[in-house]
């Protein structure tokens, strides 16, 4: 089956220091993809390139069998990749309804009439249908975590991009956060996942690519992973 | 200083709010049955110019969040360009349109450069981009230059005509914004002044966005510009390019409530009476009244009036009701 | 709990409750060190070992809880003040000044009023004990490699003459064979009689250096106790690769 | 044009920058360390000018030490505007719009105040100086603009001087190059942040006063170099004092050789041009390339 996302030698300097060299994979459609690495490995760097954010130095990122390189953010939603952000940025003057209208109008369906996908709906699948017309302020970090998911998933994306979205969640909040990417897997979309919190990534992931030093260090199965020497060199310091 | 753009369906009865325009429309229409001195008229006259520019400002500094100090750019060019389509023969109505696409190129022209900057940066260029443009509009000879411009006078002068004119203006810029705001246009603005990059993020398109809001603010402007032109029949630089006119341009969206409907109407009307009344007795002292209001809003109630009534108003009917 | 101060005791935290604004990272953690004593604080990255020591070292505020340093209660001193009870952080990530030299950030070290007086005595102490520093002396901070920046951050820290030094992930982003450097050079400091608390996800190393270890995850403590033991439990493994238990 | 004249605009064009980099030195350390556009520069300017010509008007004080008396004058003007003002809105590490708005209105108070004192009828300083040129073979120096290229030099050098080797001089460069760096060795950020910001208001003041020796003034004197101010900072650097210096040279030479391209009218029109061509080749000046380099884990 032909990879929804395909990375070839993505590179990315940043006033002379090497935020990602040459990193190269592809993703499967449907498949809940986690990137790990240990502080500064570029994993988010490497987001924010894939979500238009940034834009690489050299390499190439083909979305779908288009070439993508270099578009900006609006460009690559647009598309059908979106990202969430680590630590939430509502549009405060805004409601939580209204923060996902702006998903909803400006995303992949342009808000084309007579999609299913409409607000209220997604709010109910999130799980926040509750606090619609609540300003987004007033929310909860976890809810909060929740309207970054539902804004994204308003724009009806083939790849959603999760940066951290467990930090700083309670165990509870972790496994409902949890529940509901492989609800929104199941639903046929592709998610590629950044996070500190191991456990969480390596129970929801089928396929775990490690970073280093702006490097790709490992990819395969989560078991594979954890007892692969050069992970855990990377990750637990050289056994002595 | 982010806006304070009301959200969600709010407490107050929506009909109280749709009535009280139409309400002040009639009354405002009626006005000239009570024939009223020329003074009042003119002072009616020049509160409803202001009221136009500030909703226009508004829609891209208050919705949009892109505060400039350059519209008065487009008001001098409206109003140049007003004054010679008047005097080489051309319908008032035709020469308003015509102020309008002048403007609107010249917020091209001007925000295809700084809409790539952020925040103050975009700021500061509008400075200099506005005192740029009244040097050269000194020195432009085809108008007259420093010493002013005027329009050959072919029609009797009717004041009444003129104050129409302005109300009218007044009423589209009113609808205008009350439309932009609740629209998809006004929701991309909105998100753009709270996040601009979480905004790009989900599909946003900032750069485009910001154009289209610049062109609009300077079409209303710039129509405004040229009101003025056909009622002063006399226009020179300094006056129309001042420096002074893209403060208050400025000044009256933030008095009144920055990024509401609302808001910049009520700033114009308190700038348009202290402008007149005020300033005739102190005349020297407007800068001083400005300069405070501006530090005591920015201090102590960034949404301004509209701010302080939504305070107080919920107060006042809960002490009737209790 | 008796509160009479145990005076070798340089150190007591009490269930620190930190958040950066709505996101709370720190969860009711506790940890205390004697006089002279290396303590060291392992977990994966995002473990809430940073946010820690900088809620010690008085950059960001607590929300709940106590810190208590040579006898007198600093919970609610702003940083510049608490580094006069010479309580002093090395951060993580360095936070040298880039375009000042490596001198002028040593001397930096020695801010508060009461060390200028022996500044250029100290510059001396710490130009002998790292020489390398001397030679780049004249450099800016920018154009130094990341090892070398490594050891000017702990030469500014040792500057403040400090009681404990909080050393935040020393070895960061550095090539191993300069890990090794830095952690002899730990030896080298505690050995001279300062005390330190060393925040590294790099658990081996950071578990020889010191006597005792907490062990944090998710910003918690999991797990505290003697250096040795814990360098054969199985439990650190499985904290760090999040091995489900 | 000959070498001579080329050199006579030459020396004109650097006696200007000193004046350029002296004018916008206070705006640097404002930026700097507190991440301020202080709009309220260009009030201070005037309020400077002014200052030195009351001074001499009244008590016949050599315009010179006129300027020596404004510095530590304003220097109390300007720690009191901050602790009235500036402290109240939030801190941080981008300019504000908050910032921008409060000190514009400030500016604007400024303004009037100098209309209701001094009337807006221009005013300058006529020493005997003011008109005599000292003549060196070919190259005439107009010693006004020799003496007032002195003071400005002698005004950045002695700020060099407390930059480098005085405890607060380190003190504000590192709190400029990371913040919470010099919290953490015991730098109070906020009682630093307010003597910056008096000498930032000390350095417009005494600008002023150098102006105001070369330049008639009225009240709103101060918009046109405060834009200047502007165009120097950004293309020279908002971090760095160097910054300064290059910028002003690069502006004073722009100005002064547009004017046998354009009409002196134009003259002013394009500092404006500069600033905004400035802004956009350095997309959010050049913080935004500081700042793009800082970001990239």
């Amino acid at each position: 089956m032909a990879p929804i996302l395909s990375i070839d030698r993505v590179t990315k300097y940043f006033a002379g220091l090497t935020a990602l060299k040459e990193v190269s994979f592809d993703l499967q459609p449907g498949g809940i993809y986690g990137l790990i690495g240990p502080n500064g490995a570029g994993k988010t760097t490497l987001l924010s390139i894939l979500a238009g954010s940034i834009q690489p130095t050299s390499g190439t990122v083909v979305f779908q069998d288009r070439n993508v390189t270099g578009a900006k953010s609006f460009a690559m939603a647009q598309a059908g990749i979106v990202r969430t952000h680590q630590v939430p940025r509502p549009f405060r003057a805004l409601s939580v309804l209204e923060n996902v209208e702006v998903g909803v109008r400006f995303g992949r369906s342009q808000g084309s009439a007579g999609d299913l996908w409409d607000a209220r709906r997604i709010l109910e699948w999130v799980g926040i249908a509750h606090l619609a017309d609540a300003p987004s302020v007033t929310l909860s970090v976890g809810d909060q975590k929740r309207l970054e998911l539902a804004r994204a998933l308003a724009t009806r994306p083939s790849l959603l991009l999760c940066d951290e979205v467990c930090s700083g969640l309670t165990e509870p909040e972790t496994a409902s956060v949890l529940r509901l990417l492989r609800k929104i897997q199941d639903a046929g979309t592709t998610i590629l996942y950044v996070e500190h919190n191991l456990k969480a990534i390596m129970s929801v992931s089928h396929h775990v690519i490690v970073m280093n030093f702006g490097e790709k260090l490992a990819e395969g199965s989560p078991e594979a992973v954890q007892s692969d020497p050069s992970v855990i060199a990377a990750y637990i310091g050289r056994t002595a | 200083m982010n806006g304070a753009g009301k959200s969600g369906a709010s407490a107050r009865p929506r009909f109280a709010f749709a009535v009280a325009p139409l309400l002040l429309l009639a009354v405002l229409a009626a006005l000239p049955a009570f024939s009223l001195g020329p003074n009042t008229v003119r002072l009616l006259f020049v509160t409803l110019v202001w009221v136009t520019i500030s909703i226009a400002w508004n829609i891209l500094g208050g919705f949009g969040g892109q505060v400039s100090f350059g519209f008065a750019v487009f008001y001098g060019l409206g109003a140049y360009t007003a004054a010679l389509s008047v005097n080489s023969g051309v319908n008032s109505i035709l020469s308003l349109l015509l102020a309008a696409s002048v403007a609107v190129l010249a917020s091209m022209l001007v925000g295809l450069p700084t809409f790539r900057l952020r925040g103050p940066y975009f700021a500061i260029a509008t400075i200099g981009v506005s005192e740029a443009v009244r040097v050269v509009m000194t020195n432009v000879s085809m108008t007259g230059g420093a010493s002013g411009y005027r329009i050959i006078e072919t029609r009797p002068f009717h004041q009444l005509e003129h104050f129409y004119a302005a109300l009218a203006l007044a009423v589209v810029a009113v609808a205008v914004s009350m439309q932009v705001r609740h629209s998809k246009f006004g929701l991309a603005l909105i998100a753009i002044r709270e996040d601009e990059e979480a905004a790009s993020d989900l599909g946003v398109n900032p750069y485009r966005t910001k154009l289209l809001a610049h062109a609009l603010a300077a079409a209303l402007t710039g129509a405004a510009g040229g009101v003025f032109a056909q009622y002063a029949a006399f226009i020179h630089p300094q006056g129309v390019f001042a420096f002074g006119i893209g403060v208050a341009i400025l000044l009256m969206p933030i008095i009144g409530g920055i990024g509401t409907v609302w808001g910049p109407v009520i700033g114009a009307v308190v700038y348009g009476l202290i402008q007149e009344e005020l300033i005739a007795s102190f005349p020297q002292l407007h800068l001083l009244i400005y300069g405070s209001l501006l530090i005591l809003i920015v201090l102590f109630e960034p949404a301004g009036i509209v701010g302080i009534a939504r305070q107080i108003v919920p107060r006042l009917r809960a002490r009737m009701e209790g | 709990m008796a509160e009479r101060h145990d005076p070798d005791r340089l150190l007591e935290a009490e269930d620190l409750d930190v958040a950066y604004g709505a996101i709370q990272v720190v969860w009711g953690v506790s940890l205390h060190l004697n006089r002279g004593e290396v303590v060291s604080m392992i977990g994966p990255n995002g473990a809430g070992k940073t946010t820690t020591l900088r809620a010690l070292a008085g950059l960001i505020p607590v929300r709940k809880g106590r810190i208590v340093f040579n006898g007198c209660d600093v919970t609610s001193e702003p940083a510049h003040e608490r580094v006069r009870h010479r309580l002093c952080l090395v951060p993580e990530g360095r936070q040298l000044w880039p375009r000042m030299t490596v001198e002028e950030n040593l001397l930096m070290g020695a801010f508060s009023p009461p060390l200028r007086v022996k500044a250029h005595q100290n510059l001396d102490r710490i130009y002998q004990m790292f020489p390398r520093l001397a030679e780049r002396r004249r450099q800016a901070c920018g154009t130094l490699s990341g090892g070398e920046q490594q050891v000017c951050a702990i030469g500014r820290g040792l500057m403040a003459e400090p009681l404990l030094l909080l050393l935040d992930e020393p070895s960061l982003g550095l090539a191993p064979m300069l890990v090794d450097q830095v952690f002899q050079m730990i030896g080298r400091i505690a050995a001279a009689g300062v005390s330190i608390l060393l925040a590294a996800q790099n658990a081996n190393d950071a578990l020889l250096v010191s006597r005792s270890t907490y062990v944090m995850e998710t910003g918690r403590v999991v797990l505290e106790g003697l250096s040795e033991e814990l360098r054969t439990s199985d439990h650190v493994r499985r904290a760090y690769l999040g091995v489900a238990d | 044009m000959s070498a001579v004249d080329l050199l006579n605009l030459l020396i004109a064009a650097l006696l200007q920058a000193g004046v350029y980099a002296a004018m916008s030195v206070g705006m640097t350390i404002i930026y700097g360390v507190m991440k301020i556009v202080n709009l309220a520069h260009a009030g201070f300017l005037m309020l400077g000018a002014y200052f030195v010509y009351e001074l001499y008007a009244r008590f016949h004080i050599d315009p010179l030490l006129g300027v020596l008396l404004a510095f530590p004058v304003f220097f109390l003007i300007g720690m009191s505007v901050h602790w009235v003002l500036v402290r109240r809105i939030p801190t941080s590490d981008q300019p504000t719009l908050t910032s921008l708005l409060l000190l514009f209105g400030l500016w604007l108070v400024l303004q009037n105040l100098g209309y209701v004192v001094w009337g807006n009828s221009d005013r300058a300083i006529l020493t005997p100086r003011t008109l005599d040129v000292l003549q060196i073979g070919p190259i005439s120096f107009p010693t006004v603009r020799l003496v007032v290229f002195g003071a400005a030099l002698t005004s950045l050098g002695s700020l060099e001087f407390v930059l480098h080797k005085t405890w607060f001089g380190r003190a504000v460069r590192a709190l400029m190059q990371n913040s919470d760096a010099g919290r953490i060795v015991g730098v109070n950020v906020e009682r630093t942040a307010r003597v910056a910001f008096g000498v930032g208001i000390a350095f417009a003041g005494a600008a002023g006063g150098l102006l105001a020796m070369i330049y008639s003034f009225s009240p709103d004197f101060g918009g046109p170099f405060l834009l200047r101010s502007f165009v120097v900072i950004v293309m020279g650097g908002l971090e760095s004092f160097a910054g300064v210096a290059v910028g002003s040279v690069i502006l004073a030479v722009v100005e002064t050789f547009c004017i046998l391209v354009l009409p002196a009218n134009y003259q002013p029109a394009i500092a404006f041009s500069l600033l905004v061509l400035a802004l956009i080749v350095l997309p959010e000046g050049v913080a935004g390339l500081w700042n793009k380099r800082r970001r990239w884990a």
